[in-house]
């Protein structure tokens, strides 16, 4: 396919998808005739018709749950929330009975959705349109999160999330949607209806982005290019090799991935959107204390968001993350 | 007997002042004999659950008795394939459709898993839904996706005159209608939500006005009479198929028990309205209106309740001799991907603990009034 | 003009085939000067939005053209004391209120504290409103609350046809209805959600019939007419401080432009559509009305548009002369009680790191369609 | 008031708030005419009467939203949320509106609500009325999140959390409230109308539940009498003397009481009902590893729920948190 942007990778995904499995189909607010806000559903609707592609009325609730009510009846629905905020009337839906419908039949008839979230700032958006929830969905028990950061990633992960049983909430970074381009093969990840072991590596593994022996920094999303910024500085000014973690999963966590790089590097820093109390973050840090303690040179540090509100957008900048606040974080780890 | 409320429908009379209509089409008198079969052995269910919940034998438990015409007509009205959304108060429809009446008590006695919960694909039964109105989006989902698939069937969900007020509710009807969905919503307005009546849920006085806002078709019924609530339904299905999208309807009746074994109804009503409601319950009514068509004599009745019974002496024993499930039975089906690592970390914790004892049996409770007692033991059943 | 559909209050006709009708009952002629008033700031507010937006020195924003009508009627029938609940379309209602045009302009530039937010009980206008549907709960739960403190006072919100399909419009309707709450449901159907069409979003050809559902008035009309929404508006008050309850109205009418600076309607609709509803924006309509009943001249027009363009450039370089909020301002007001602890350690976080340059100005914005373009710059703006 | 049950507490609290202020009014589903399905309040109707106590329809954003208008126009609303589960319907409105009021209004109308949510397990209730949502209230930002365990404090926090400007989610421990008794005095805690630094206090500073020099067990809700008995039988078992330590406050966390007891001890472990995923204990290991790593003889650890929805009750008693797991984890820290 060449080079694509993030979106275009989702869409790619969703398209062969679609075009895989007739099981599959689109539910959100301005999907179908526009291809969504963010144009990620573009040119659905024209090559699979407006019954697998469909512009629902304005409530997100009713679209979870009637995205949960054709899962139980067997097709493959794949929801668009328009911005992470206006998830949160569908959340009863998606906690309550997307993460406990396999449970609640004996594991026979699991939620097979995909909740699909643009989600977090930096994109200049007005008041509540830029959230980082991911850490609320990763709390509840029986969903996957999963945040893919690479165009390629968008296409693999979209594919595998659709084929997966169970119900992933996909958390797309929207601040990157269009931040840079990737080679995506048209090949893809795994064989469709056969994937199983390459479609869970997919939901449930890390990647590393970046290789280095001093300091690991542990991401995902729309922190990640700026981790990878923040090495390359620590590199040349302080000659400090660092990896960086691309979690892609959220739930569940690559807890080998995450250990074991702690472990070699003996400092880790954790940096993400999301607010810090009780985020992604207190749990990745936990989990290494808990069982690398001993190898650790450093606690593990946190950069994150504050604990407030996302601000008004002229100072989104001062709230999110910046490569400065990064290298901040690390030489606490480094110094320590 | 009075005279129903008008544009309630009405079959069955009292066979005295009040005369009897006519059997609907497509009821026959073995359908009538198997109708009847249904509603008692629903009966059967809730009493047998209700004594089993005074000895202790089951947690808290939503009883129905007197509701049995508004479940077991309706899902008479359903075509085998079609896909049935009940409610807790609903709670043992399951079994006419082929799930174990175990496995429904094995629920209220506290057990997950393959002894507490069944698959709705083999029955056509949705899980039994707690949280109100949340189950109708689903209804109106798989009946999409079922229209969508060219697949010639439709859902029913029902619920309480207290659901309504939920957004869910309205989601779920609005979605419904536009998108032309072949379901029936099925309001059981037995009006009390727990202690509040329905005027305090609702500013109409029906529950089928509230159709128009919708643009489909709001029917009311009485939700004593199984015939009536066969009929209406029925019709609903056909236009559903003839896909013509959803109904209303409201069937008009009176929770005349607690509303769960842990409510006492004294805290907040004149039990003597529930008295006078009594007399409409729909078993004795549909056994009187059968005897009076002549299609039922004592012996069949007789030999129905004696099956019943039997089928609930054997489920009981059958919960009974479920073992207390294993620790495993907290992650098991959590995912149908298999165990994520901290599953199997949650298991060796569990297994290095000493394990508590089993919960089973709970012991005699009280007959009622249990959150109202503030001498409870420190773990009141509670819920529902 | 055409004629309006039946049962659609209209007063203001086009001085040729549709006569006008009569001015209602409690506007004198310095009313109506004072409405034409309210339309023009409002009208000269939106296009001056617009033209900021382009040149990059405010964010998206939700231009309102065209619905003024259903902004300044209802606002004018209210009392001072009333509450109002405006969503992002109403965002400058507060202008009429005395907020100042400055802050809602800084609310669209990104700024917030003291420059972005005001008061509400200064104004009694909530805040603007993004989340869809939200807020009719709250004004629900005001207007409850000065009931119960015996101050006669009502309020009124405002939301889209699309709202209508979310549980809290439900949830919203149903509370004010069964507690007679002295509200006022004000929606401007303008028959767009964003690329949804009406009859995507409901099965119901009006809005005002879902009125039905509760028990409650449901009224319709001209929403391009200022007069006739004053007038349902000033009727609904009458009703609600009469102590008879909420009503639902529907201002029907036509979303003539884009959905926001974001959106591109040549995406999903046939915009000639929208150029026949044109002829109906209720400034120019009112001025004629105005000029036809002899009460508006040339000159009082021609000022009253220098005055309102006096004030938006006052509040434009009042905005521009907004320095970059310090950081604080992330934390300030979050908590009315204080800074909890992780608030000191994050400003000293942020102290102790480089501070990113300010984001202001955004620099000129591509004139529609922003969302639809591949090649947009990494941070597209985006969202409402 | 002598000898009262957390229940009794509860109520008293609420009647000695409405007393003192007629602004604050009682709304939820069966608060009124019974008293609420845990009888919390009893007697409120008769005598503050029905404009002040109100059964409401069934609807959960309605009651919350509503609410946050009465708040609005200056009113004190406590709502109650009749079990765990069922605030998720009112998530939209708690983190959309009333964590973002002051925020949204320079700080000068907050939305004053609080809403009680009895939760947890233990109570052999049916599926879906036993969660333990806390940890999704505190990573939302702009909210306070208390949990009281003993009748007095759940008197004084009411109390507190009612005259506290901000929004309060209240969770009540359900499977105590009526496990024990504790004298609770009549006079009120603080001054209403002057309590500034009591009520403060009282909504974000941990309590010392018992002292002990080896080990520190932070705690909250349900599980703090387990704690306590852990500690009991640790000093009976291994002369190990415990700190145990009843959080109260979720939001903020009363971290100086945290870091301190942990250093002191050199040894803590962290325990609550709720899945572990991001819970209030990763938030709490993190501080502690971040703030006092070098005074740990031991990673702190977690006893936890598991990260799986809240079991059928049979089998409730293999999720809960027991002595026994307590003492587990307790050895782990100890041995380590
Ligand atoms: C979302 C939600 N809120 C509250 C409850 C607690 N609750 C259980 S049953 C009930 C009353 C339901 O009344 P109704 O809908 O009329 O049904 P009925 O019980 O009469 O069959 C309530 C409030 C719940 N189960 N779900
Ligand atoms: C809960 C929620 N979901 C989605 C959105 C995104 N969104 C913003 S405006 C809009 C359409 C609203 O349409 P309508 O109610 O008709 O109001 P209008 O924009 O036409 O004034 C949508 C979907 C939102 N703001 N809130
Ligand atoms: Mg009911
Ligand atoms: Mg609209």
């Amino acid at each position: 396919m060449g080079e694509l942007t993030m979106v275009e990778g989702l869409n790619l995904g969703l398209r062969q998808a679609m075009a895989a499995d007739d099981r599959v189909v689109v539910l959100g607010e301005d999907v179908a005739q526009t291809g969504g806000v963010f144009r990620v559903t573009a040119g659905l609707l024209a090559e699979f018709g407006e019954e697998r592609v469909v512009d629902t009325p304005l409530a997100e609730a009713g679209i979870v749950g009637a995205a949960i009510g054709m899962a139980v009846y067997g097709l493959l629905p794949v929801v668009e929330i328009q911005f992470d905020v206006f998830v949160y009337p569908g959340f009863e839906q998606i906690v309550v009975h997307a993460a406990r419908y396999a449970w609640r039949t004996k594991g026979e008839v699991p939620a097979s959705i995909v909740v699909r979230i643009p989600f977090g700032g930096g994109v200049r958006a007005p008041e509540l349109h830029s959230d980082s929830p991911e850490a609320l969905f990763a709390h509840v028990p029986g969903l996957k999160v999963v945040c893919p950061t690479t165009p390629r990633d968008a296409r693999d992960m979209m594919l595998a999330a659709i084929e997966d049983p169970d119900p992933v909430i996909f958390m797309e970074p929207k601040r990157i949607y269009r931040a840079g381009r990737q080679e995506v093969p048209d090949e893809l990840p795994f064989s469709i209806g056969n994937g199983h072991k390459e479609r869970e590596d997919l939901l449930s593994t890390a990647r590393i982005a970046r290789e280095g022996a001093d300091l690991v920094m542990i991401t995902y999303g729309p922190t990640l290019p700026l981790c990878l910024q923040a090495a390359d500085r620590l590199a040349e000014e302080r000659s400090v090799e660092s990896t960086v973690l691309d979690l892609r999963s959220l739930y569940p966590l690559d807890v080998d991935a995450i250990v074991a790089s702690a472990s070699r590097c003996g400092r880790a820093l954790v940096v993400h959107e999301a607010p810090r109390m009780s985020g992604i973050g207190a749990e990745v840090s936990s989990l290494i204390h808990e069982r690398a303690m001993l190898d650790l040179e450093a606690p593990v540090m946190r950069v994150t968001g504050f604990d407030v509100p996302f601000p008004q957008f002229a100072n989104e900048d001062d709230y999110l993350p910046s490569v400065d606040r990064i290298l901040l974080g690390a030489r606490k780890v480094l110094d320590f | 007997m009075d005279e129903p409320e008008p544009n309630i429908l009405r079959i069955i009379g009292d066979g005295a002042g009040v005369p009897d209509g006519t059997v609907p089409d497509g009821l026959g008198d073995k359908d009538l004999i198997e109708l009847f079969r249904w509603l008692v052995l629903l009966r059967t269910f809730d009493l047998r659950a209700v004594a089993l919940q005074r000895q202790g034998r089951i947690g808290t438990y939503a009883l129905y008795w007197g509701e049995e015409a508004t479940q077991a007509g309706p899902l008479y009205a359903c075509e085998d394939a079609d896909w049935v959304f009940p409610s807790y108060r609903q709670n043992a429809i399951g079994i006419l459709r082929g799930v174990p009446a175990a496995t429904v008590l094995s629920w209220w006695r506290g057990y997950g898993g393959v002894h507490g919960f069944y698959n709705p694909r083999e029955h056509r039964v949705a899980p039994i839904c707690v949280p109100i109105a949340t189950h109708l989006p689903h209804a109106v989902g798989l009946a999409w996706a079922a229209k969508i698939r060219r697949d010639p069937i439709a859902s029913l969900s029902w619920f309480g005159d207290g659901a309504t007020s939920e957004g869910d509710f309205h989601e779920a009807l609005n979605f419904a209608s536009v998108l032309k969905v072949p379901t029936v919503f099925f309001c059981v307005n037995n009006q009390w939500a727990i202690s509040t009546p329905l005027h305090k849920q609702m500013a109409t006085k029906t529950i089928s006005e509230k159709a128009a806002a919708y643009a489909m078709p709001g029917v009311r019924v009485d939700g004593f009479d199984p015939l009536a609530c066969w009929k209406v339904t029925r019709d609903a299905l056909d236009r559903a198929r003839a896909g013509e999208g959803p109904t209303l309807i409201e069937a008009y009746c009176y929770r005349i028990m607690a509303h769960g074994t842990a409510d006492d109804p004294r805290l907040y009503r004149n039990e003597s309205d529930a008295e006078k409601w009594k007399a409409l319950e729909p078993v004795g009514r549909l056994a009187s209106f059968l005897r009076r068509l002549g299609v039922l004599d004592e012996d069949t009745e007789a030999e129905m309740r004696d099956e019943a019974k039997t089928t609930m002496a054997q489920a009981v024993k059958e919960m009974e001799s479920i073992e207390q499930p294993g620790q495993e039975i907290l992650f098991d089906h959590v995912y149908a991907s298999g165990y994520p690592w901290s599953f199997t970390e949650g298991l060796d914790e569990l297994h290095a603990a000493e394990r508590p004892p089993a919960v089973k049996p709970l012991g005699p409770q009280p007959t009622s009034g249990g959150t109202s007692d503030h001498d409870l033991p420190p773990q009141p059943q509670q819920g529902v």
